[in-house]
């Protein structure tokens, strides 16, 4: 019971991931892409803990929402002008 | 087709994809910072996969207590862990040589950097 | 118990479609707000299916720190990423 | 187009390899190796309750003091291109919510980084997490305010602090017990307390200061040379 739910969590987690990095790479504009980029890595946080890696998924979630988001925009200020 | 074997395989599955996707990325896109972006996806891949290398199904998180007999291997995590903090260093130090370039070149277009070409 | 994760899954879905086809960069930052939110919720009915106390630490790390990555994107645009 | 093209079938040739290589699997039922002894032993042998902090302190510790010397390599590299190479511009500054926000939550963000570095060998943790949210408390309030740092001096002195006392701990246990990061040269006490596992708690407390002095010094060289020009 509560493994076919979790089951249905990982694909449709899976799932949802697949589709956002194939989008990041083709969206148009790159604040887009990096605002997308963080929800992948939500994402992955989700399925480190649902394989039983909580420290993993505590590791993934702040580097993830907060640091790599951060120094991705900071580098696209840095850089200004078109896209 | 039970629910352990799409619980166990979908996990490996988003892990391959991401790879896969991030090395497309890196192969195609003509931005720099979209190619770190896609070095960051690809990262993340094979941290997922590392990760599903040391996991069982029906088992619980390596935190030994009373209630937990049996849990899963923890050295990967201790792997992954490491991992991830130096991929954010450099990614760091992606985001930095890029601006950089961008800079030198007038341009974020790979294309125009000429001191790259090789 | 189907009930609650269809009724999660429903919104995560709702709110992802947001975010991959959100007509602006604000639109997204919602979008991820409102993901992270609902993750939390679903971490924590995680933590309450395996039966252990522990994993909650992970829904509170998420809680504390998902607003900052918002937070960056709202200063991006105000401009004070520079 | 013929770049998009190729680098399409380059992934679709590897994607093939991939799946053929994984294709014959079943789900697997038990561990294998050293991972299986380390579930076995590992409490009795290093009284830390969470595994994987003691795979990553006490039995991996040397690789650990590896990866560190990385990570201190490449934070060492983003704030020296930065201070050789200022890129200028002027950040606008933040509105008054933002400010007075950034004022408060960071004092509760690094009580609860401090929480779960030390609490690393009990619950979820140790030193890598809890660094990077510490880091993430500095992040807040260089995002709440227009100001250039100034303390980039102390950020090195608790760096170069605690890469020393992560070697020396490791060298107690050298001289002591004849074993390189031996965490038992005090005694362990009863696993699943918090003063229990050896020196556990003080090598995770060397690796938390030296994660989040690392990232901080990173976001203070960004902001700093945002400042200039």
């Amino acid at each position: 019971m509560n493994m076919s739910l979790f089951a249905a969590a990982s694909i449709g987690t899976g799932i949802m991931m697949i589709v956002a990095a194939v989008a990041a790479l083709i969206v148009k504009k790159l604040i887009s892409a990096i605002i997308i980029v963080g929800f992948v890595s939500l994402s992955a946080s989700l399925l480190f803990l649902l394989m039983d890696a909580p420290d993993v998924a505590i590791t993934e979630a702040s580097i993830g929402a907060a640091i790599s988001t951060v120094i991705f925009l900071w580098g696209r200020g840095k850089i200004g002008g078109e896209q | 087709m039970s629910a352990e074997y799409l619980f166990y395989w979908s996990m490996a599955a988003t892990g391959l994809g991401l790879v896969l996707i991030g090395l497309w990325g890196v192969l195609t896109r003509k931005h720099i910072l979209r190619i770190a972006l896609a070095f960051t996806l690809a990262d993340t891949g094979v941290n997922l996969i590392l990760v599903w290398s040391g996991f069982l199904p029906n088992r619980a998180a390596p935190i030994i207590d009373s209630s937990v007999t049996t849990v899963v291997d923890p050295l990967p995590q201790a792997l992954v862990l490491t991992s991830i903090v130096i991929g954010v260093a450099v990614a760091a130090l992606f985001v930095v040589v890029g601006v950089l370039a961008s800079r030198k070149s007038g341009s974020a277009d790979i294309r125009h950097m000429k001191e790259l070409r090789w | 118990m189907i009930i609650l994760f269809v009724l999660i899954g429903g919104g995560l879905f709702l709110a992802f479609l947001r975010l991959i086809l959100g007509a602006k960069a604000a639109d997204r930052a919602v979008a991820l707000d409102t993901t992270t939110l609902i993750t939390t919720v679903f971490l924590v009915l995680v933590a309450f299916l395996q039966g252990r106390s522990m994993l909650l630490d992970v829904a509170l790390v998420y809680s504390v720190l998902s607003f900052l990555g918002v937070l960056a994107v709202a200063r991006y645009i105000d401009g004070g990423l520079r | 187009m013929i770049r998009t093209i190729v680098g399409l079938a380059i992934v679709l040739v590897l994607a093939a390899i991939l799946i053929t290589v994984v294709d014959d699997y079943t789900v697997p039922s038990a561990l294998s190796g050293v991972g299986e002894l380390y579930t076995q032993t590992g409490v009795e042998d290093t009284g830390s309750v969470n595994l994987v902090t003691a795979v990553v302190v006490a039995y991996r510790g040397l690789d650990t003091l590896g990866e560190v010397v990385v990570l201190f390599s490449a934070s060492t590299a983003v704030v020296l291109i930065l201070t050789l190479i200022p890129i200028g511009a002027n950040p606008t500054p933040p509105s008054s919510i933002v400010a007075f926000t950034a004022g408060i939550l960071p004092g509760a963000i690094i009580l609860f980084g401090i929480y779960i570095i030390t609490h690393g060998h009990l619950s979820p943790g140790g030193g890598f997490p809890g660094g990077a949210v510490v880091a993430s408390a500095f992040l807040l309030v260089m995002l709440g305010s227009n100001t250039i740092p100034d303390k980039s001096k102390f950020l090195s002195s608790i760096e170069s602090l605690a890469g020393l006392t992560f070697g020396l701990l490791g060298f107690w246990g050298m001289f002591t017990l004849g074993q390189f990061l031996n965490n038992l040269v005090i005694p362990a006490g009863s696993p699943g307390r918090i003063i229990s596992a050896g020196i556990i708690p003080l090598i995770s407390l060397a690796i938390g200061a030296k994660v989040a002095s690392e990232l901080s010094g990173i976001f203070s060289s960004y902001r700093k040379a945002g400042g200039e020009e």
